[in-house]
């Protein structure tokens, strides 16, 4: 018997379907991933299993859990004595999806069978479960780490014992090797309870490794089904297809990313016939007008023109071709060293970067690595203690060195329009506002859009026109602080694509900074690796990835899910 | 924690002491020459100035005049009311008692009936319920509170007769039984504000993830409640605090409404007859309550949460 | 939790007739200050008068409508003034931080520390500076909850990545604050002095009826409750009618403060 | 003459201090000796005379005052309230009888041998409330404690005139004056300016009389239980006392300053009386269950001041024009509900009837009285140095709401004239600086006479330093010979001679003379209620209803 049923599920909103015709099966032991990119429907799909629906959001089906059928129509209440013993729910944030002011002990108590203290063996005992000593039963969530904190939270969620646990992203706010440790301590804890678990990623290589089947989601709808190691090796839908070609692989750099066009519609851009049809190159007329349903057997895929198995071709790999000029260097980082306070661990230690004029280099690390201390010292943002920065030529101001952040929403001020947002950035360089087209143009946004404020943009777009405005006053040095993590997987090929384009017309210097080995090496040839503020390792990304020198590093490609 | 309190006990007392100078200052923005204000409608003759300026220490520099102030003020001696012709702390402290007593009869009030009713609106947020009472409290926050005592007095002292119309009653219960329509009248306004900040906090905590996730594990209502509250109590007791200073500082129009001999009334009257000595004192011992307040919230939100604990002083 | 927007237009009613009221009162109110002693206080219904006349002759709701003006129009300057210079203030606090922001913080907790309405009164009552000087010193002590809330959002602002950029775009201090900041934080700002109006319109009315506000012979609600408490025998309306007005307007004030709190916060959280 | 100055500005003060915002003034026709009772459930028409009133106990009245009183010895602070306490606490030697006239007190009878000397025999028999009996030295302590300026501000300056006062025998005292004045007699008065006590009970009070902590005792019919400022006196009947068992045992006076509230706490049955009612709440007074109004002459003067040393006022014709331009008979109807009577001299009726009788309305009727005729008053601003029209303020206590109202009635009526009259109001402080003041051309009086002597008000308004800065040398010739003349009635003829002829110099513009009101359970009933009741012991003189 399966542990969990869904069939039918639909979840309605006040602006109109978010999830349609949703079917489900998850059984005891069984991993099974919904992948999809934001806008998807796949947390309202987990908010509806446990009766969260925000209010205004209505869902309805049939589920069953075990042996206890569960009406959705009837609304949260259906759920009540449910959730914790039948099916739990693990949070993508452990900094909020615990209360900042109780104890861990206190909070995992809370669900406990029989409830009480926070300090009973029982607490004891589910904390030794999840790999963490006693003592963090007396400590607050504050005083832990993000890993240890998911811990605690899975602990928590598991306290009543539930037969189906839905993790939403629960590793996604989480460093690659820590995410390892906890997707692997979920499976362990999952293979000796027999429980089902309802993986909820937008990270293919999580899906690919640790699911034995995977659904695929795109706005409100499954799109294709299939055991975990079918579904993006032989892909039917092009959706699917299209998803697994924009991850940027490891192995090898591609000249180019085989994005999808356009970007994820919102919830009241839906279309009707097959929702993917816009987007897709396949489509047809008849694309637009019907809706196609999940049909097959083992796979499953809602699609008229599906790919035919081996139909699809693999993206070739080219070998990188820049030509570094190293004796020409743009800027010198030599001994910079910074502390944030006296009790504090060096965010620097002692760091020696080089970048030449018109080179790419990454600078990869995790959070807390010192990667983005180092940015904001080389763009003017933050002092450092000690050590030196050194730039090549003349050039001041503006014009040196412009930098990209990682969230595209609170990149731009709300309040101003794209043209006068780009073109304060081009009388910053010195430039006149009568670039403003051309510098849309660069970025592949219309010119119209020029009038628009960012909150009219969807989250690409919207870091097309950071970047833009990055370029505006033609700096020596591009400086991109996870540019793309933020972004859909569809959204980022697009950019990732984008930059190599401008890298290759601008001819400037880019120093990319990001926590993702894959993405960057689509972009730079040179990298460097932090670890607790030091550069453990530099070198040509090829030799890096075939031959990893540092501990760390190796840590570091082997936590890279789904290789 | 013991050096917590120290610290902010310190802060508190270089506001008190910013606070006295300002309070004294006021006595020289009167118009006019002091002395001739404290004589009133008398024919002064050049040896009652003298004798006025010399009590009150008019012919010292203002800031020698400031500093005797605050020494006597620091040994609890205000000076002598101009009215009275009594010690202004003979004057006050009855008066302060009883304004205490209001104060705090109305924030009880104010925080057992705002405080749930803040917690309930914002637990079925958007419902009937939650309007209702949201309106009602924007009507409350406007109402005057001079209007508010007399339809009170109207219906339950004189209609049904249940509560005394005037005056503090011969204390102990009597004067807290007294005290019930006045505190009523004061909270009316300011349980609405409470209310209001306790909805906020609520229903903000409530969309945190930690309600969804602690749902999601089984959690039943009352248990979400108690995690919810206990969050929500660190904003709701900052504001609570602010707003029994308000409370201490606004009991002017009711006192004199149901003619209540508290620092209020006083105050109004001392105004008006330029009694500095009193209005001084008032507006001091008023702006020490507040002060003190602020700094009891504070130690409270040090007990309440473990990351301010954490911090330790900002 | 998206409800139609009827608190707004619900608040908006009330709001654009005081609106008219302040605008038109010349107009529709050119009896207000007009005396007939002769007539004396005359119960709501008398002919011509709909809520009948104060002890001076003058038409009650003539004189409401007059009186909207300093009713509102003092409290709208405390606001707007409380906030301009809470913005100012609490800008340069957030943004410049450091000392200034120190000393700036200090000086909103010695203002908060002050009960408002108290030192308010002592203030009018021993300056004898009339209704401005009470505006001026309401103006000050309201200032210290717009400095914070100002202080806080620039804060919150300051540190957002598109002012990184400007700084980054080496764009000057002012520019930052004033172009990029500001904007932004006035939303937020805006809201609180909405919700500042309906206080200061309470506050004033409350001195007013204790003595303490306009001048005789100036219509202000606050005035028309207190100078017409003892004839609600003779005339109830001398004193329903300004103080459902104060009520009334204050409510409205407080909805539309509170629904566009709710609408920025929300925005804000989507952010 | 600075003392009779000084006695009158002490009087304004109790006029003015805190309690004329109360003290509501109304008016009664012509016939203003008399006192109407009118209310009751019925609506309040006619006269209340149900049954015969009779002496019968009465456990415990309460009282409720329009305003509090932070001292009950009105030496250290004196409005109309502390006084009202005060003389059922202390007595002097004399005491207004119910027409103002004076008749012995603690001095069975006085003569007076010279110009500046009194000589006052004792009454046998007076205790104190502690039952120790009064003796010619604690008159003559009490004479020294009022002059004290330091013990008694409020009274020390009426005292200045006095040279010296001492026991002359067992049962009696002399009183020397360093000069005339016929006036004295008014000084050892409870309601006036002596509360006779004795030197142990202020010993003990250890210098703070009158407060709380140090309750003053004299040999009145009662005595202070408890005092607390802003909240109320308890007063417990002396059974000692040399007058007699009064009817009342227990008088509660508490202070309720916001009247609406009064009037409710009567609703709710809560007090038996009230003192000095809104007048605007008279119909809601009368409309309550089993409460009767009293009204009487309050013997204030309500009226306006010119400074005529101060432009354009120095100009008689505008102050003709403002004097033609006040309406007084509507002022008295509208304004104060007709609780009053048009003033036609600074000398209040009561302050002479008690000499002249009925007349007295119609001797004060030839000093002053210009109609309202508003085409005369164009006129006569036409023929002054700004023929069109000036502009300038006054000053309101906002204790007055009525005179605010006056001069925003006046204003109106004066402004197709040129005049513009801007009125602020102010704290009642603020006022007496307007009085007089180089800065305030237009100002106005309201004033409560606190003597029974008719020469009270003019010593001040006609004397030099008065207000108007008014001199005339013939009105000061007639000011110093009526200080010295001993018959009252030429007395009279000469002060009513001395204001006629200096208001046709219009310095003064006389409005009105007020009225109090007093509401009352019915079941009680003040026995011979008038101008002068509350300055003695009133409590005495409440009787019930059979």
């Amino acid at each position: 018997m399966n542990a969990l049923e869904l069939v039918d599920l639909r979840v309605t909103g006040p602006g109109g379907p978010i999830v349609s015709r949703m079917d489900l099966t998850v059984a005891p032991g069984e991993t099974v991933a919904l992948v999809g990119e934001s806008g998807s429907g796949k947390s309202m799909t987990a908010k509806a299993l446990t009766g969260l629906l925000p209010r205004g959001v209505t869902a309805t089906g049939a589920m069953r859990l075990g042996d206890t059928e569960v009406r959705l129509d009837d609304g949260p209440s259906a759920l009540v004595g449910l959730r914790g013993r039948r099916i739990s729910l693990l949070l993508q944030n452990p900094f909020t999806s615990l209360s900042p002011v109780h104890r861990c002990g206190q909070q995992i108590a809370a669900a406990l069978p029989g409830g009480g203290r926070g300090d009973t063996a029982e607490v004891l005992r589910r904390l030794a479960e999840v790999d963490l000593p006693a003592r963090v039963a007396r400590q607050y969530p504050f005083e832990l780490s993000g890993g240890m904190r998911q811990r605690v939270a899975l602990a928590a969620s598991l306290a009543a014992d539930p037969l189906v646990l839905i993790g939403d992203e629960p590793t996604t706010a989480l460093d690659v090797t820590t995410q390892r440790e906890v997707l692997n301590l979920l499976a362990r804890i999952q293979q000796e309870r027999s429980m089902a678990v309802l993986l909820i990623t937008h990270d293919l290589g999580v899906a690919r490794e640790r699911a034995d089947r995977i659904l695929v989601m795109y706005a409100g709808r499954l799109m294709e089904s299939g055991p975990g190691a079918d579904v993006f090796s032989s892909p039917l839908h092009p959706y699917t297809s299209g998803l697994r070609d924009s991850e940027p692989p490891l192995a090898v750099r591609l000249e180019r990313l085989p994005a999808i066009v356009g970007s994820v519609p919102r919830a009241w851009e839906i279309p009707d016939g097959c929702v993917f049809a816009p987007r897709c190159s396949r489509a047809d007329h008849a694309c637009t007008v019907n809706t196609p349903v999940l049909e097959g057997g083992q796979r499953r895929v809602a699609c008229w023109k599906p790919l035919a198995a081996g139909e699809h071709a693999q993206p070739t790999a080219v070998a990188f071709t820049e030509t570094a000029r190293r004796d020409d260097d743009l800027v010198v980082v030599s001994n910079l060293t910074k502390r944030f306070g006296p009790d504090s661990p060096p965010a620097l230690d002692d760091v020696h970067i080089t970048v030449a004029a018109g080179e790419a280099v990454g600078i990869v690390g995790e959070s807390g690595s010192g990667k983005t201390t180092l940015a904001r010292c080389l763009i003017g943002l933050e002092r450092a203690d000690s050590g030196t920065i050194t730039w090549a030529d003349g050039e001041t101001g503006a014009r040196r060195a412009q930098i990209v952040f990682q969230d595209p929403t609170s990149a731009l001020n709300p309040a101003m329009t794209i043209e006068a947002a780009l073109a304060e950035a081009l009388r910053a360089g010195g430039l006149d506002r009568s670039e403003v087209p051309a510098l849309l143009d660069l970025v592949g946004l219309p010119v119209a859009y020029a009038r628009r404020r960012p909150n009219a943009l969807s989250g690409g777009e919207q870091q097309r026109v950071a970047i833009a405005r990055a370029l505006a006053p033609r700096p020596r040095l591009l400086i991109c602080d996870e540019p793309v993590s933020s972004l859909d997987v569809s959204v980022q090929a697009q950019i990732l694509n984008l930059m190599n384009e401008l890298l290759d017309e601008l001819g400037i210097a880019l120093l990319f900074i990001t926590h993702d080995l894959a993405v960057v090496r689509q972009v730079v040839r040179r990298v460097y690796v932090m670890h607790h503020g030091r550069v453990v390792e530099s070198g040509v990304m090829d030799e890096l990835i075939s031959a990893p020198q540092h501990d760390y590093t190796r840590q570091l490609f082997a936590s890279v899910p789904g290789r | 924690m013991a050096r917590f309190i120290a610290v902010r006990l310190a802060a508190t007392l270089l506001l008190l002491l910013a606070l006295s100078f300002i309070v004294f200052g006021l006595l020289h923005l009167t118009p006019g020459d002091p002395a001739r204000n404290l004589l009133g409608p008398r024919n002064p003759s050049p040896e009652a100035l003298a004798a006025i300026r010399e009590k009150y220490r008019l012919d010292e520099p203002f800031l020698r005049q400031y500093f005797l102030w605050l020494n006597d003020v620091l040994h609890f001696r205000f000076g002598t009311s101009i009215r009275s012709d009594t010690p202004v702390t003979t004057l006050l402290a009855d008066r302060v008692v009883l304004t205490l007593q209001l104060a705090l009869m109305s924030f009880v009030l104010t925080v057992a009936v705002g405080v749930p009713l803040g917690i309930a609106a914002a637990w079925r947020a958007g419902s009937l319920f939650d309007r209702t009472v949201s309106v009602s409290s924007v009507i409350g926050v406007g109402a005057p509170s001079y209007a508010v005592g007399l339809v009170l007095l109207y219906v339950f002292g004189v209609w049904l007769e249940i509560f005394p119309v005037y005056g503090s009653g011969d204390g102990g219960l009597d004067t807290w039984w007294h005290l019930v329509l006045p505190a009523i009248t004061l909270a009316f306004g300011i349980g609405a504000l409470a209310f209001k900040v306790t909805r906020t906090a609520v229903a903000s905590e409530l969309q945190q993830d930690y309600v969804a996730f602690a749902y999601s594990r089984g959690l039943t209502h009352s248990q979400v409640r108690a995690l919810v509250l206990r969050n929500a109590l660190i904003p709701v007791a900052t504001s609570l605090g602010l707003v029994f200073g308000f409370l201490f500082g606004g009991t002017i129009l009711v006192e004199v409404t149901f003619a209540l001999s508290g620092i209020g009334g006083l105050l109004a009257s001392s105004v008006t007859f330029k009694d500095i000595p009193v209005v001084q004192a008032i507006t001091l011992i008023t702006a020490a309550v507040i002060a003190l307040t602020a700094l009891a919230v504070d130690v409270l939100y040090y007990a309440v949460d473990p990351r301010v604990r954490q911090r330790g002083l900002r | 939790m998206k409800r139609l927007p009827i608190t707004p237009l619900v608040a908006a009613v009330p709001l654009a007739v005081v609106a008219v009221f302040v605008v038109g009162a010349q107009w529709l109110a050119p009896d207000a200050t007009t005396q007939d002693i002769y007539t004396g206080v005359t119960p709501p219904g008398t002919d011509g008068h709909l809520f009948g006349t104060d002890q001076l002759g003058r038409d009650i709701w003539q004189l409401s409508i007059a009186g909207a003006g300093s009713a509102v129009i003092g409290p709208i300057v405390i606001a707007i003034g409380s906030m301009m210079l809470g913005l100012l203030l609490g800008t340069l606090a957030g943004y410049i931080g450091g000392g200034l922001d120190l000393v700036l913080s200090k000086y909103a907790d010695l203002l908060l520390a002050l009960p408002t309405t108290l030192i308010a009164l002592v203030v009018a009552g021993l300056v004898d500076g009339g209704y401005w000087v009470t505006v001026l010193v309401l103006l000050v002590l309201f200032s210290p909850t717009d400095i914070r809330i100002a202080r806080g959002a620039v804060m919150a602002q300051a540190t957002r990545p598109y002012i990184e950029s400007a700084r980054v775009l080496q764009l000057s201090r002012t520019r930052i604050m004033f172009r990029h900041i500001l904007p932004n934080v006035l939303p937020i700002a805006l809201a609180t002095m909405l919700l500042n109006v309906a206080f200061a319109l309470v506050a004033m009315s409350a001195l007013s009826f204790l003595g303490f506000g306009v001048g005789p012979g100036t219509p202000d609600w606050g005035r028309q409750l207190s100078d017409g408490r003892d004839l609600i025998g003779q005339n109830w309306g001398a004193v329903v009618v300004p103080g459902l007005l104060i009520i009334i307007t204050a409510a409205a004030i407080n909805l539309m403060g509170d629904w566009l709190q709710e609408r920025f916060e929300q925005r804000g959280a989507q952010r | 003459m600075s003392q009779p100055l000084s006695v009158s500005r002490r009087a304004l003060l109790q006029g003015a201090g805190g309690s004329a915002l109360l003290l509501l003034i109304a008016a009664c026709g012509d016939d203003n000796a008399s006192v109407t009772t009118t209310g009751g459930t019925d609506g309040g028409e006619g006269i209340d005379t149900t049954g015969p009133a009779t002496a019968e106990e009465i456990d415990t009245l309460t009282v409720a005052f329009p305003s509090s009183l932070s001292n009950i010895y009105p030496g250290q602070e004196a409005g109309n309230f502390n006084y009202y306490v005060a003389v059922l606490v202390a007595e002097a030697l004399a005491a207004p009888d119910s027409t103002g006239k004076l008749v012995g007190a603690l001095a069975e009878s006085w003569t007076q041998p010279d110009a500046t000397t009194y000589v006052y025999t004792l009454r046998s028999g007076v205790t104190f409330s502690d039952g120790s009996a009064l003796t010619a030295d604690d008159i003559v302590y009490s004479v020294g404690l009022a002059k004290d300026e330091a013990m008694s501000p409020n009274t020390a300056y009426y005292w200045a005139n006095v040279d010296k006062a001492e026991k002359t025998a067992d049962n009696e005292v002399t009183i020397t004056l360093l000069s005339p004045d016929v006036a004295f007699e008014w000084g050892p008065v409870a309601a006036n300016a002596m509360w006779v006590t004795a030197e142990r009970f202020v010993t003990a009070a250890g210098g703070e009389l009158g407060t709380p902590a140090a309750l003053f005792t004299g040999t009145g019919p009662y005595k202070v239980t408890s005092f607390e400022p802003d909240k109320g006196v308890e007063l417990e009947r002396v059974d000692t006392y040399w007058g007699g068992k009064a009817p009342v045992k227990t008088v509660k006076i508490e202070f309720i300053p916001e009247e609406t509230t009064r009037l409710l706490a009567r609703k709710a049955g809560d007090i038996d009386m009230a003192i000095s009612i809104s007048l605007d709440q008279e119909q809601q007074w009368k409309d309550t269950d089993a409460t009767d109004v009293l009204f009487a002459a309050d013997r204030s003067y309500v009226g306006i001041d010119f400074n005529t040393a101060v432009e354009p006022f120095d100009d008689i014709h505008v102050r003709k024009a403002i004097a033609l331009a006040c309406d007084r008979a509507t002022y008295v109807e509208k304004l104060i509900n007709g609780h009053g009577e048009v003033a036609t001299a600074l000398t209040v009726p009561q302050q002479i009837e008690s000499v002249v009788g009925d007349k007295a309305r119609e001797m004060l009727a030839v000093v002053y009285d210009l109609p309202f005729d508003l085409e005369a008053a164009k006129a006569e601003l036409a023929l002054s140095k700004v023929p069109d029209g000036f502009s300038c303020k006054v000053g309101v206590s906002s204790s007055a709401p009525q005179v605010s109202q006056f001069f925003q009635a006046l204003a109106a009526t004066v402004k197709d004239m040129g005049i513009t009259i801007e009125v602020e109001e102010m704290p009642v402080e603020q006022w007496y600086g307007t009085i007089g003041s180089p800065d305030w051309g237009l100002a106005y009086m309201w004033y409560f006479n606190a003597t029974g002597d008719p020469a009270e008000l003019i010593s001040w308004f006609l004397a030099e330093g008065n207000p108007a800065s008014y001199t005339s040398e013939e009105v000061a010739a007639l000011l110093q010979q009526q200080r010295e003349e001993a018959d009252p009635a030429l007395r009279v003829d000469l002060i009513i001679e001395a204001q006629r002829l200096a208001m046709e110099d219009i310095p003064y513009v006389p409005l009105w003379w007020g009225e109090a009101a007093t509401a009352i359970d019915d079941a009680f009933t003040i026995d011979d209620f008038g101008s002068y009741t509350l300055l003695s012991p009133w409590t005495t003189r409440i009787l019930t209803k059979g």
